[in-house]
């Protein structure tokens, strides 16, 4: 039997991996898949406590994770909306050069 | 050396190839396409470059010259009779139709008159020829909006009844070469009016199936509804004509304004469309069928006896006195003319083809602007273009 | 000992029960008698094993009907050269895949170029998974088999993007993004009419979808979905998505040979190309599946007296209807442009799903009305619905056939 | 089942992995795309069949073809330039990054968590739609509201400004 | 109705569809090699040498006059005379080359041809390996006997017969009648009129 902490630190090396990509990469669309990444690993943490310890409320862990699936697909339309916008201003997507508040 | 565009690993691209590597010249969004000269699309080698916005065409240059045989430039060293099997070649849909006209601007420089029997046999060979090219143009066209070639299929098992009669009479199914300068080379075999008689009486029902998969379509509709449309002025301007001219609305055509051969003696109406754009022209060659399912009835009916070719026609060292002759009839594609001058001697001065298919492919660009790639395809196929003739 | 119980067994299991069950004891007297744990591994092996065994025959045998239907249709009798009357036409055709030179563009993405049709035909593999076939013969019995359905459903974009984009070429770009666009736009009239069916049955397993279809009203006609109103236009509506789903004949945009060469398959040749075109029939047989458990019963029996024909015959019998009219379809209709395409997805099936679902709620609803008048009401709605939907679109465009004037 | 997890974590973390560190960014989307389908997997191994087909519709049908739509517009599809992949700042944000799971990582391990129930609890969609619309009706409203007001909003702003009129 | 043209349609190809198997106006196929369409009399493809009598050399009626070498369109005919031991031109050809790669079967050269020596033939199966000697037909592929020509077109080889015996009767006439004067071959109208039928 896999014990709960084996999926909890599984979700939080994604998560690290998410953070670090995140934090590292230049381009814009490459950050917004390392945030993707850390949603799911929230994703993973809720359905691993609903399978081990499920408590009074048996579907919340569920439930959270439906609503939080889909409110990451909205959120990523909006992300990638913008940085199309970003880059017909900017013509690039690198985000160092997104330096300045102007226009 | 020119510095090579190399890839990430450090290879260096094939020379087509950078340009769509590193970022385009054009404005980004302007995509650069060629189709042609073996597109599937295309009837034949014609080349159309075409430079697209997203799905909207903005330029389009059509590019032919692919089949260009010189065939003018050679007539002028051949002897009269010598170029008229090589009028079989120019629109290999309509051979007839070639030869008629190539024996009428003979005629008309050296004033030689073919007896009636010939001038009907010229009438009903000419007329089935437009049967079978404007049942071959619908079929292609279907087959570029993706009908999955069936109406080419119909399309081509009628062509084969008519086809079978240009064999039994000129001994060639698509390379007849049979008129001669006043008159036919051959006389009708016996049981050739029966068999003519019996594919006359049965294609109806063709183009009343062919009407059936076509006219109330609603995918066919909203493909050529409304698209490549044609102006009155730009045709007439431009002196597009055939099929094409009438679909835009004006009231041209040779056999009614030229009245050459016999066909004043057949009464038969000239369909007109009033929008000009594909589906117009796909119904006017339609339309045309049925009339000249008309002429033939009334030809095979009362086609006279008697000799095929005027007695004073010469076919070697064939010498009409000096002087120039244009003779035109209304082939399949258009009006197709020839243009000789002669100065005496055995082989023509100057020898012309008037194109119609050419004449009327000039004006693509400006009937394709602003539609789709799928619709380019389908004007280039509702203006039928055969590109022996285009390039000759 | 055990081969002795198992030849007495044998004629029992044949003569007695239906021949439904005969498959499904067949596999339960070869699974019992081996070691505890490799009992599931192998018995989940054999469905894989008889899935592929199946559906791939049927690819064969749908390649020859295919080329013979469309032959037939245009007077000409399709391949008759290999084997008696073209039989062994798809071994001919599978040789020459084989042999064909695998051309991989220079300047393609070899990874992304290797995976795309294995992406494109696993998802549908796994889509076979779901369908009950026969009395007990469903693969997987998933209570939410639906959604499962459509989940791997939806990774075939993935794989036609790959596919259009790895190879580096102005074609197949065009062709993949129409093709995304084209799936995208089409999937959701396929859900929504899905969802009324599922409203109705209250489930989303598909077994109990066809359970719920048995029976017969007044002893004859079977109570398939199809006879009720909602589901004759749910089922208008599923199959004109399900055929563009699967970009068969006037949806087959992407690889519109007469504009882009071969779309997204511009650059694939050899195996890979026929691996594509096996997803694509699988994609057909996966929808056709769906479409036969949702709105034709499954494997039940069109007449009640007909039920000793095991079921799996009325399953594949509907499934090669089905087949008959796609390539009925592919033979007669030109292709739509692509913006017509998407104009028709959103603005005339999705209205018309969206209505059919209300008018499914009213069937609910009216349970109460003798059968007549309710059927009348809810086909008078379809009816309405489909009228206007026709009026406004086609007065937009006026399409209608013209009439021509003569010289004088 | 053992034998499950550790193949399943192991595509994870490696799917996630490569996605962040490889060079094409199409490339690193079909990585994502790896990992989310894996989690999907572990998702159905944990009992909860509902979530698993749903992450695998929205993530492997939808979001993979809307980031991949997004790079294709921003031209990002073209030979990548042999320029940094890393911001110049890379360390920084990897070492914060490093802390953060090293700390959560710790604490996981130092918690005494009481041994979870051994059967996975009943989650079969009849209850999740009892509870979708019973219970939660409130958040499903919001979150249809939210999802349109995305989407209204993500085509405003990728519409080209002439057009936006 | 919106359907409305669509299903007509589909009914239109459902009916050849079940047309096929029994109406043979819609099942139009001939499988080539095992059926064959019988040719039409007029049918024409590549020319031959007719020779009357058993001889090919001597029985050919070609006189290698050079007419149909000189009005052939495309020039693929090829014909040198024959030369006695002190070089006096003979009335055949020593060589006579047809490069059928050329040649477009256009049956100019049986028009002009005065002597009904040259005709059109009816094989078209003429597949070979190499594209130039075997495209290179001399004078010995070329020559067919009179009945291969009455098998292959009967009414015009009746005509043609019919119309070279009454010729060689006025000559042996005119021969007989001008007694002493020498009588130069009777020379035919230019024009080669073949009314048939």
């Amino acid at each position: 039997m896999i014990p709960l902490k084996a999926y909890l630190v599984l979700s939080a090396l994604l998560f690290g991996i998410g953070l670090a990509g995140a934090l590292s990469r230049r381009n814009a669309i490459m950050v917004l898949i390392g945030i993707e990444l850390m949603l799911n690993a929230a994703n993973l943490n809720f359905i691993a406590f609903w399978r081990f310890h499920p408590g009074t409320e048996p579907l919340a862990g569920v439930m959270f994770v439906l609503f939080s699936i889909a409110i990451a697909a909205g959120e990523a339309a909006v992300g990638l909306a913008l940085i199309i916008a970003i880059y017909r201003h900017y013509k690039t997507t690198n985000l160092d050069r997104m330096d300045s508040l102007k226009g | 050396m020119v510095d090579l565009v190399r890839d990430d690993k450090g290879r260096p691209l094939p020379l087509g190839l950078e340009q769509s590597a590193s970022i385009p010249q054009m404005p980004s969004e302007l995509l650069e396409v060629s189709m042609g000269p073996h597109h599937p699309s295309t009837h034949g080698v014609f080349r159309m470059d075409v430079v697209l916005d997203g799905e909207t065409v903005t330029r389009l240059k059509p590019v032919f010259g692919y089949l260009h045989r010189n065939h003018e430039k050679i007539a002028e060293k051949t002897s009269y009779i010598g170029s008229m099997p090589y009028t079989d070649r120019l629109d290999y849909f309509c051979s007839m139709t070639n030869n008629w006209a190539y024996a009428l601007a003979v005629e008309k420089l050296v004033g030689l008159a073919p007896p009636d029997r010939a001038e009907y046999i010229r009438i009903i060979t000419a007329e089935l020829t437009r049967l079978q090219n404007h049942a071959c143009l619908v079929g292609f066209l279907l087959q570029d909006m993706g009908a999955m070639g069936t109406p080419l299929m119909y399309a081509f098992r009628e062509r084969e009844k008519i086809l079978d009669l240009f064999e039994s009479l000129s001994g060639s199914r698509m390379m007849c070469n049979y008129m001669r300068f006043g008159g036919c080379r051959v006389d009708l075999p016996p049981g050739w009016l029966e068999q003519a008689r019996r594919v006359v009486a049965d294609f109806p029902q063709f183009l009343d199936e062919f009407e059936a998969l076509l006219t109330g379509n609603e995918i066919l509709m909203a493909r050529t509804q409304g698209i490549g449309v044609l102006s009155k002025e730009l045709a007439v301007n431009a002196s597009v004509t055939g099929p094409m001219l009438r679909a835009s609305g004006v009231n041209y055509d040779v056999r009614k304004v030229d009245g050459y051969g016999f066909y004043p003696r057949f009464d038969f109406r000239v369909p007109l469309g009033d929008h000009g754009d594909c589906y117009d022209r796909l119904m006017i060659r339609l339309l045309e069928m049925r009339e000249s399912l008309k002429i033939l009835e009334a030809a095979l009916r009362d086609i006279p006896t008697g000799p095929i070719l005027n007695p004073k026609s010469k076919l070697r060292n064939f010498k009409p006195n000096p002087g120039e002759a244009y003779g035109r009839i209304e082939a399949p594609k258009g009006e197709l003319g020839f243009y000789l001058i002669s100065d005496g001697s055995v082989s023509p001065l100057r020898y012309r083809v008037r194109p119609p298919s050419l004449i009327n492919l000039t004006i693509l660009e400006d009937m394709c602007l602003g539609h789709s790639v799928a619709d380019v395809v389908v004007i280039l196929g509702s203006v039928d273009i055969v590109l022996g003739e285009v390039d000759r | 000992m055990t081969f002795m119980a198992m030849i007495t067994c044998l004629p029992h299991m044949l003569l007695l029960a239906n021949p439904d069950e005969w498959l499904v004891r067949l596999k339960q007297t070869i699974v019992h008698w081996l070691p505890g744990p490799w009992q599931f591994v192998i018995s989940s092996l054999i469905t894989i094993a008889v899935l592929i065994a199946v559906f791939g025959a049927l690819f064969a045998v749908a390649t020859l009907i295919e080329r013979k239907g469309l032959g037939r249709i245009q007077n000409r009798p399709g391949p008759n050269r290999v084997g008696p009357y073209g039989v062994l036409q798809p071994m001919a055709d599978a040789v020459k895949m084989l042999i064909k030179e695998d051309v991989v563009p220079r300047a393609a993405d070899r990874v992304v170029h290797f995976l795309a049709p294995l992406v494109l035909v696993a998802p549908v593999m796994l889509a076979f998974s779901v369908i009950p076939y026969g009395q007990g013969l469903v693969p997987i019995n998933l209570d939410a088999g639906v959604l499962f359905f459509f989940a791997v459903g939806a990774a075939s974009e993935l794989a036609v993007f790959m596919a259009g984009w790895s190879g580096h070429n102005k074609y197949s770009l065009l062709g993949a993004m129409r093709a995304i666009a084209q799936m995208i736009s089409y999937e959701i009239p396929l859900v929504l009419s899905t969802v009324t069916v599922v409203m109705m049955v209250g489930s989303l397993s598909l077994v109990q979808i066809v359970a719920a279809q048995g029976g017969y009203w007044w002893g004859v006609i079977p109570r398939w979905n199809i006879f009720a109103p909602w589901g004759l236009a749910g089922f208008v509506v599923f199959m004109i998505a399900a055929i563009a789903e699967s970009n068969r004949s006037p949806f087959d945009l992407p690889e519109g040979e007469s504009e882009i060469i071969a779309g997204f398959l511009t650059e694939y040749s050899g195996f890979k190309y026929a691996v594509f075109f096996m997803g694509e029939y699988f994609g057909m047989f996966a929808i056709s599946g769906l479409a036969i458990t949702l709105f034709l019963g499954g494997w039940h029996a069109p007449l009640p007296y007909l039920g000793w024909v095991p079921s799996f015959l009325w399953f594949f019998g509907k499934l090669f209807i089905f087949l008959f009219v796609f390539i009925w379809l592919r033979g007669t209709l030109p292709r739509l442009r692509m913006d017509q395409l998407m104009n028709y997805a959103w603005k005339c099936l999705l209205p018309l799903a969206l209505i059919n679902i209300g008018v499914a709620v009213i069937w609910r609803f009216t349970a109460g009305w003798p059968g007549p008048l309710r059927w009348l009401v809810c086909a008078l709605l379809i009816v309405l619905a489909f009228v206007w939907l026709e009026k406004t679109w086609m007065k937009s465009r006026e399409l209608k056939p013209r009439t021509y004037h003569y010289a004088s | 089942m053992q034998a499950a997890f550790f193949i399943i974590a192991a595509l994870i973390v490696i799917g996630g992995l490569a996605a962040m560190l490889v060079r094409k960014l199409v490339h690193a989307v079909l990585w994502l795309m790896v990992t989310l389908a894996s989690l999907a997997a572990l998702f159905l191994l944990l009992g909860a069949q509902f979530v698993g087909f749903a992450q695998i519709l929205v993530y492997v049908g939808a979001v993979a073809i809307l980031i991949v739509f997004a790079i294709l517009l921003t031209r990002n599809s073209e030979w990548a330039k042999a320029g940094r992949l890393a911001s110049p700042s890379w360390l920084v944000g990897v070492g914060i990054a490093g802390l953060a799971t090293g700390c959560l990582i710790a604490s996981i391990l130092a918690s005494s968590i009481p041994p979870g129930v051994p059967v996975p609890p009943a989650a079969s969609v009849a209850d999740i739609g009892q509870k979708l619309m019973t219970e939660y009706v409130l958040p499903l409203e919001a979150v249809g509201l939210l999802l349109t007001a995305a989407m209204i909003g993500a085509v405003i702003i990728a519409m080209p400004e002439d057009k936006r009129g | 109705m919106l359907g409305e043209g669509i299903i007509k349609g589909m009914v239109e190809t459902a009916r050849n569809f079940f047309g096929s198997y029994h109406d043979p106006a819609r099942f139009v196929t001939i499988q080539y090699p095992e059926q064959r369409v019988p040719l039409k009399e007029n049918n024409r493809n590549f020319p031959f040498l007719v020779f009357d009598g058993a001889d090919t050399e001597k029985g050919l009626r070609c006189v290698a006059c050079k007419i149909c070498e000189k009005e052939c369109p495309p020039q693929c005919i090829y014909i040198v005379p024959e030369r006695d031991a002190h070089g006096k031109l003979q009335k055949h050809p020593k060589i006579f080359d047809i490069d059928i790669s050329t040649c477009m079967s256009c049956q100019i050269c049986v028009e002009v041809c005065p002597f009904d020596a040259i005709k059109m033939d009816q094989e078209f199966e003429l597949s070979t390996g190499d594209r130039f000697s075997n495209l290179l037909l001399h004078k010995q592929d070329l020559a067919k006997p009179n009945d291969y020509y009455h098998k292959i077109h009967p009414t015009e080889a009746t005509l043609v017969d019919a119309q070279l015996a009454k010729e060689r009767q006025l000559a042996a006439q005119r021969k007989a009648g001008a007694g002493a004067a020498p009588a130069s071959p009777p020379k035919h109208a230019p024009e080669k009129l073949v009314p048939v039928g």
